[in-house]
């Protein structure tokens, strides 16, 4: 039976959704062989790089975060799959220039594989690189060990936050340690209440019961803490919220960048419900959100569902997240 | 049974994997829908095309340099953590296949053995982790415990063997790496897909220079 | 049993859909009773001002577009539902000025009915206004009378150079006149594949089978011309072009604004993917896309399907589609 | 029975309509899902809501200023199309109540008049068209042939049934307004959703001067 999706031929899909892409930006990005989403005008080359990788199918991410201000190059994969080493090595070689490149890996198994591959090639011809690792999923818990901790929509900030001090001059240590630390502040939850089709395959990604909803799914369907009964808006901010605070230490007095991701068939409707029931939820306790994004950043096709994201701020990262950028699916101004 | 392989055998060996993958590439895929992202038999045809396209621009620079193409032609086509590792086996085999010694039965179980190395390397997965290396640890086993004696047709079908039983004990395995790792038991009764192709791999290789074999049936059997 | 959404009270939706939107977006815009959003920086009295209506829950339409550039006040009503009279017309007051209003209602009967009586109102107490209805669908045929034709998503690049005019310093007449040339070039078709749930009773819109889609269906799943199998990207995207050229009467060599609306569960993927279509569709016919976006403007909760917007451009459209803006769902720079 | 009708029964007659609004509002919701949008039930008890707070507010002010502030009321509180055009009706009664004469047959004919009047200035709408109106026009022609001394409860009796009428005749009409218009053959043998609740309004304002009749069938007969 077809698939409930407007496509051709599944096995092209990348190729044709980043032909599209480019002609809707063609005044921000353009794409090169090997699927690597570039700038039209490239930065100049005394300022610090931004690189990444991953899988295509979560639209806008990744590449919709390349243009000015953020991103310099985006390696796309297939759907759901990183690319492999030797267009990401390309990448850091197109990239490499001597104020060097902040190379952002988010943690899944493939795109680790290709990045680290990918890195010890850059390091063979000896380009400066310095790879961040993104793993500020939670649902493995705070204290789970790093390769538990999938990267979720939080590299979309980190590349704003980088790619603004990148922007702004600053050297590769400062650039890297400026997106550690924002790494460092970060966590991000995942809740999902309907299943998402792979586009390829047409197969379901995973099932959950008409009255179920589950926390801590990744991006790709891989399981979270089970499925419970869908709560409230409310009572899921809530309950969100409280473990993002703890694991990023966030209490009374502190300051923090709030980002609803919808995973794809939550309305922005819901979303800005859920949000109120964070603020809600974080003025009881004295904590203020400084900055906030709800919208689409991250998807995960069709899925209901949403990531919430929290961020403990400080003015230098507030200053850089409020900074200009021009990019097909971000623009500050 | 002739105790050197050809350049042949080795295109041979590579279309028998080639064959045995597009066979079962939808099991792969069902077994990755099962434990991960249900991508794999994707992603396997995909590196067995580039596979397939580096023997026809390659063949003729000989076995050493075909894997290494094939390697990075398998890296650069297939995405997830596939391409990596797939590549860095053929890979790690071209590397070890240089010179111009005949490819005995020690040539032909050291490039293996490259291969399996040079994944090891990235893959940092071992014995018992659900990955890849469930199939490909016990087949480098079984050949060092071999005649030294042994034809390749041998060493690859003792290679194979090992290979199936080992990807069948993924069944009773949590994964500790990839999209399993977060899926507890509910892997548990399902082989590893990734251990499943390398497993398939290694017979078709068997069954490249051994074509009676084959058409065999699929190493792990299929479980419901 | 439980809806699929994230929310609380299903009978206080718009309210607290608008605070987390007021929140979320505090530097841009705020909320006034009669749900009257406003900008934060009101537009100088000497330019002209932008007003519309429209039900909620189709976020970010159409309360998203105001700000800089764009609307100054969007009266807000209940979900899918009109806002009632007095709200518009105190919408209406709080706009006028020296330099008038440009009032923009799309054609749905709630809107058109709450709009003429506030248009009563406002031309008894001498305020200075202009109504524009947009109603660019092309379901019923491009020649059906005025009141079949819906105002789809149309009405947002319509504000759009409505609101750079005004923003320009053209008078109320000018501003008008800008727009309904605009108005009279475009067209808009729709496209749906799966329904949606209305948040408040929780009902399905309504029904398609699994093999199907519907072409012209409305923005709250008014019928359209009747159910059809499900078609390619490719297919769809030139069957939906063939007709907006017909109905917007563009040939060679015209020069096309392109929109492709996501409605809800519809993926960027696929929206990118069916821009490839148009775009293979209107090259062979040597029509040029000029102007382009593909997102969700106007969504219809987690309908999957889109609206397929083209509009005939000049110089002056143009420029004034791609002068600065800055609104919660859209930013120019 | 009484031939004027107190300031007191025009409250009666407001709460006779929210009654029956109310008891019927999962129906009005229903027809709306199959012909339209689903909403008219919960517009109408939200609608009911703000004439019961217009009420509260304003009952001293007398009938024709009560009436007013609740069709204001209206409209301001309910979306869609009920809001303007429930509340023009209001507002068209109200404004037709002024002056000091006593609310005999003929005063109270002429408000429902003045109201049917304004709300169809809005509407636009003809018999036939499948709106409000196909419950309010035959409504107003009903009592323009009651006899002259009809006292007000008898004239709100014709005018309810004239009214469920009208609407039960709707089941076999297309739409040529609101968002039914697009739906052709699809809406026929559903009533109107509007015109159902105009009818259950005058039902209601029947039997708040005449309370023995209230809990009463629905004036539209359930289809399937
Ligand atoms: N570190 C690793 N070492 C060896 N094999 C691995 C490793 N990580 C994952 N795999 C293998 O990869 C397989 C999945 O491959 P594939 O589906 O193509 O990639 P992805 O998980 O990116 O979708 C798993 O079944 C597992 O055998
Ligand atoms: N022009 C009109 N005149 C009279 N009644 C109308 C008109 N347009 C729509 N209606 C009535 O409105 C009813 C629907 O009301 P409701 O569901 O509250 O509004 P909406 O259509 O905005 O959702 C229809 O059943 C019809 O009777
Ligand atoms: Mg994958
Ligand atoms: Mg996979
Ligand atoms: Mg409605
Ligand atoms: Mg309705």
């Amino acid at each position: 039976m077809a698939m409930k999706k407007f496509i051709n031929d599944p096995s092209r899909l990348t190729e044709e959704l980043l032909e599209g892409f480019a002609l809707a930006h063609r005044d921000i990005v353009s794409v090169s062989p090997g699927r690597l989403v570039t700038r039209v005008q490239p930065k100049s080359p005394d300022k610090v790089a931004l690189v990444t990788l991953g899988g295509a199918g979560h639209e806008p991410a990744l590449s919709g975060f390349v243009g000015e201000g953020m991103l310099d190059i985006s390696v796309v994969g297939d759907i759901f799959a990183a690319p492999g080493p030797p267009p990401v090595f390309e990448a850091l070689k197109r990239a490499d220039r001597p104020a060097g490149t902040l190379f952002v890996v988010l943690n899944h198994a493939g795109d680790v594989l290709s990045a680290d591959m990918a890195m010890q090639m850059a390091e063979a011809e000896g380009l400066k690189v310095r790879k961040l690792l993104t793993h500020e999923d939670i649902a493995a818990g705070p204290d789970a060990p790093e390769t538990d901790r999938r990267g979720l929509v939080g590299c979309i900030p980190l590349y704003k936050i980088a790619g603004a001090a990148a922007e702004a001059g600053r050297s590769l240590e400062e650039v890297h340690a400026i997106a550690e630390r924002f790494n460092r502040n970060m966590a991000t939850l995942a809740v999902a209440m309907k299943a998402a089709t792979h586009p390829a395959t047409g197969e379901t990604l995973f099932a959950l019961a008409d009255d179920e909803m589950e926390i801590g799914m990744g991006q790709h369907g891989e399981a979270g803490t089970g499925p419970c009964k869908i709560r409230s808006a409310d009572e899921t901010a809530a309950l969100m919220m409280e473990r993002l605070l703890h694991a990023i230490g966030a209490t009374k007095g502190d300051r923090l960048m709030v980002i609803l991701n919808g995973a794809g068939a939550t309305t922005l409707m819901e979303l800005y419900i859920v949000l109120n029931g964070v603020k809600k939820y974080l003025d009881e306790r004295g904590i203020e959100i400084v900055a906030c994004r709800v919208g689409e950043l991250l998807t995960v096709q069709e899925m209901a569902g949403f990531q919430m994201f929290a961020a403990r701020m400080d003015d230098e990262l507030l200053a850089l997240w409020n900074a200009p950028c021009r990019t097909p699916s971000l623009t500050v101004a | 049974m002739s105790q050197t392989l050809s350049a042949n055998d080795f295109i041979a060996m590579l279309r028998g994997a080639g064959a045995t993958i597009r066979e079962h590439a939808a099991e792969l895929t069902r077994l990755d829908s099962l434990t991960g992202d249900g991508d794999h038999g994707t992603a396997m045809l995909r590196a067995m095309d580039a596979v397939e396209q580096a023997i026809a621009e390659h063949a003729d620079a000989g076995p050493g340099t075909m894997l290494t193409k094939a390697g990075w032609a398998v890296m650069s086509a297939a995405g997830g953590s596939t391409g990596p590792l797939l590549g860095s086996f053929l890979m790690g085999m071209g590397a070890t296949l240089t010179g111009n010694r005949p490819f005995d039965g020690p040539v032909v179980a050291a490039a293996l053995r490259g291969g399996i190395n040079q994944m090891h390397k990235q893959s940092k997965a071992q014995i018992g982790d659900r990955t890849m290396m469930d199939a490909l640890l016990p087949a480098a086993a079984a050949m060092d415990a071999a005649a030294p004696d042994a034809s390749p047709a041998d060493l690859l079908k003792l290679a194979a063997a090992a290979a199936a039983a080992g990807a069948a004990a993924t069944r009773g395995m949590h994964a500790k790496f990839g999209r399993a790792r977060n899926l507890g038991d509910r892997v548990l009764g399902h082989a590893d897909p990734g251990a499943t192709s390398m497993a398939l791999i290694l017979a078709g290789f068997r069954d490249g220079v051994s074509p009676a074999a084959i058409g065999g049936a699929l190493p792990v059997n299929r479980e419901d």
